[in-house]
């Protein structure tokens, strides 16, 4: 079993122009740090992203805009971020703007060999244009379809050698459903462990769904919103 | 006339011991500071948690740990942490009890809009459509008028839909209306707030029947 | 906050005659013995029950079936029990078998508000007999329903007054995901602990699913198959 | 002829570095105890867990570490718990590598029997249906012929179908066989069973392409 990978650059060396990747991490919380850098190092273009969020003007998926890598978000929530912004007025980024609740469980349907899912969000808006729609119960639900990723880029708070990994906190939120969504899944995880030192009953992500996994360096971790009390 | 604070006191009457409560971004989110003494209330944050707390001390700050509205928080005793996937299943299958959001506009039939201007730049619905799509029970809080002073609750949503009759209660700045078949059912009007201003203010059906008490907050 | 029940007879009293309930456990392994036992006193009759397995003759659901309170069991694999076969051949028990991985789909889906699920087991087969088939990328999947059960029972390692719970190895099994999926959810624990005293990373199930909680009592754990290496 | 120590072990051939597995009960059991030094394989139990190690001395013995054919087994370094959905959520996605499971019957299309013989007591189909409706890669491990002597590679099973054209292999007493739109393709005899033999104990369509090689075990 040889999972483990020397760093980033090595994670995602066979990452091509045009790929599909899902990334997780919500805001700024639980991005794949490591990953991103050498994806913008690599200079690979035209991806299409699935991600909650595209991060700020310098950091997260920001930097991967500010390189022009992106050609299509596929998020939630977006524009916390000038340059988004500017690149998707200038027509040089396409979105695809899908409820929250909705992404997660598309990711979790493709991890779950699920083709499609009936959900309730969006029904009656603009969000259900071109949807097929059926009714349960009294209920109007639209279908969606499971996503299809070339990879799926993850970061964990503890992993080991066999790719199981353990989440932190709200750090979790995509991360186990992007790791079972990816036909590749990267993690960098913050302490990389020999098999065997992760409890078995604490994995949040099993190790069948990781195919790469490293210890990365250097995690900023910075925060969006620092609000405290005194 | 309810500023903001009044707004999340009147709806923190509307809490109940054990309930499950997910409070959107900025008004709701203040209702967490006046849960009556006595009850015991679980607020989610549908990024992953049960169980929210205040904000953290300043030595008490941790990078994963933040809400929905990306604010770094704290959790209780009882927490517990999720993927985003089973936090929107526990708000599809009604397992969320109450939820609390603000709204641009809501009709009289309970429409609510809430994530989007034509010609502004649109940022997303995060986990809004969802929310009001899935909770049994939302109340909006919201301001009445806009600040040109026209009607936000009305008889039908201009700007782009979040969700189809969803909203069960409107708590605004003028008063407390349920969302009835009639319409805007006005149960209680604001402190100094008479029914004559509210039917003016107000551009949806209105129903009013009898004499609809002042609130009396403290 | 009022979810912890004395003992397991308090937490079943409401359960009434003909009332669908779900039970957790796989084999023997995992299932809320105490509760089971609760039932058996009280006689509750016409039961509906939605369990992976049966039991044996005389332990586990095979109580319920030596009492007659069972009218239908809805399971992946039954009949290590003599007197479930004589109820069913004599016309007495109505059963219906549905493949594993469907009934699990089926209880999560319910816990999650997805009203159906498509899944590829059984096409082609008599299960798939009567049900809705629908071709996603070149194969043929089944539309199934979420279950809708009045009760679901459930069996955890640890729980706190919340209602949050850990489960145990492989007891975990079809447990969290029942849990999820009860109008009413009884979880009996073995060790109940108040608030605070279980790390929140580490929650399987969160108390939000959670109606009811009790220690249990007297646990046997009976062992069905004991394999043991000198 | 082979015994089912000999199945067992041509089996555990198929195996590679980093295969997860899933072993039915019966023969592909013992697939487990050939697994070839120098690889490493993880063994998936359908009740919940990757990592399945061997039955535990008298006193390791858990009641709740059970596979999934009720034994009472051990983890390994790395071993993972999951729930039921998730497990036959990684089945269905196409994570598990190889799934080996006993039959009754194979069809030269790759259609197997396995889990209900009309007029006796049915137990039920358990995770097989799932298994091999999901599954990527399947072998059979299988008795070529029953107590009667008639061939159980048919061209069409006869007992109620647990799943369609999804066998890929068969290792039976008599030989290997791959299943090809032809039918059953011999690759390898048992030691000491000659294509004819092998010939007049198969139903389903055959094909026998050149000199077909007697494997060596050992």
């Amino acid at each position: 079993m040889k999972k483990i990978v020397k760093n980033a650059e090595e994670a995602v060396q066979d990452i091509q122009d045009g790929a599909t990747i899902m990334l997780g991490g919500f805001g700024l919380c639980g991005i794949p740090e490591n990953c991103i850098s050498a994806l913008v190092k690599k200079g690979v273009k035209n991806l299409t992203c699935i991600s909650n969020n595209a991060g700020v003007d310098d950091f997260g998926i920001g930097l991967m805009l500010q390189q022009k890598q992106v050609k299509k978000m596929i998020s939630s929530y977006v524009g916390e971020n000038a340059e988004f912004e500017r690149q998707l007025l200038s027509g040089e980024l396409e979105v695809d703007l899908i409820p929250q609740g909705t992404l997660a469980t598309r990711c979790m349907a493709a991890g779950y060999g699920m083709p499609a899912v009936f959900t309730l969000a969006g029904f009656g808006t603009e969000v259900a244009e071109g949807k097929e729609v059926r009714e349960f119960n009294g209920k109007k639900y639209l279908l969606e379809y499971a996503f299809d990723s070339d990879f799926a880029i993850v970061k964990a708070w503890k992993g080991d050698t066999h790719g199981n990994l353990i989440f932190k906190a709200t750090a979790r939120n995509f991360n186990p459903l992007m790791a079972m969504a990816g036909k590749i899944t990267i993690a960098e995880v913050e302490e990389l462990v020999p098999a065997g030192e992760l409890n078995p009953n604490e994995i949040h992500t099993p190790g069948i769904y990781v195919h790469r996994i490293f210890q990365g360096a250097n995690y900023e971790k910075r925060i969006e919103q620092l609000t405290t009390r005194k | 006339m309810l500023d903001k604070f009044g707004i999340a006191k009147r709806i923190a009457r509307e809490l109940q011991d054990g309930y499950y409560v997910n409070l959107g971004i900025g008004i709701p989110t203040l209702v967490a500071n006046y849960i009556p003494a006595g009850i015991e209330v679980v607020l989610q944050s549908e990024n992953g948690l049960l169980g929210m707390g205040p904000f953290p001390f300043a030595d008490e700050v941790d990078a994963d740990l933040i809400n929905a509205g990306k604010q770094t928080i704290t959790t209780v005793n009882g927490s517990a942490f999720f993927d985003s996937a089973m936090s929107f299943g526990m708000i599809r299958a009604g397992k969320v009890d109450l939820t609390v959001l603000g709204a641009m506009e809501v009709a009289d039939n309970g429409d609510i809009a809430n994530w989007k201007v034509p010609g502004k730049m649109v940022k997303g619905m995060g986990g809004a459509m969802d929310l009001v799509a899935a909770a049994k029970n939302i109340i909006v809080a919201m301001q009445h008028c806009d600040k040109a002073g026209n009607s936000k609750l009305l008889p039908k949503c201009t700007l782009p839909i979040t969700g189809l009759g969803c909203v069960k209660k409107v708590v605004s700045d003028l008063g407390v209306f349920n969302i009835t078949e009639q319409g805007f059912h006005l149960i209680e009007r604001a402190p100094g707030i008479s029914t004559e201003y509210i039917k003016e203010k107000t551009a949806g059906r209105l129903v009013i029947s009898g004499n609809v008490p002042e609130m009396i907050l403290d």
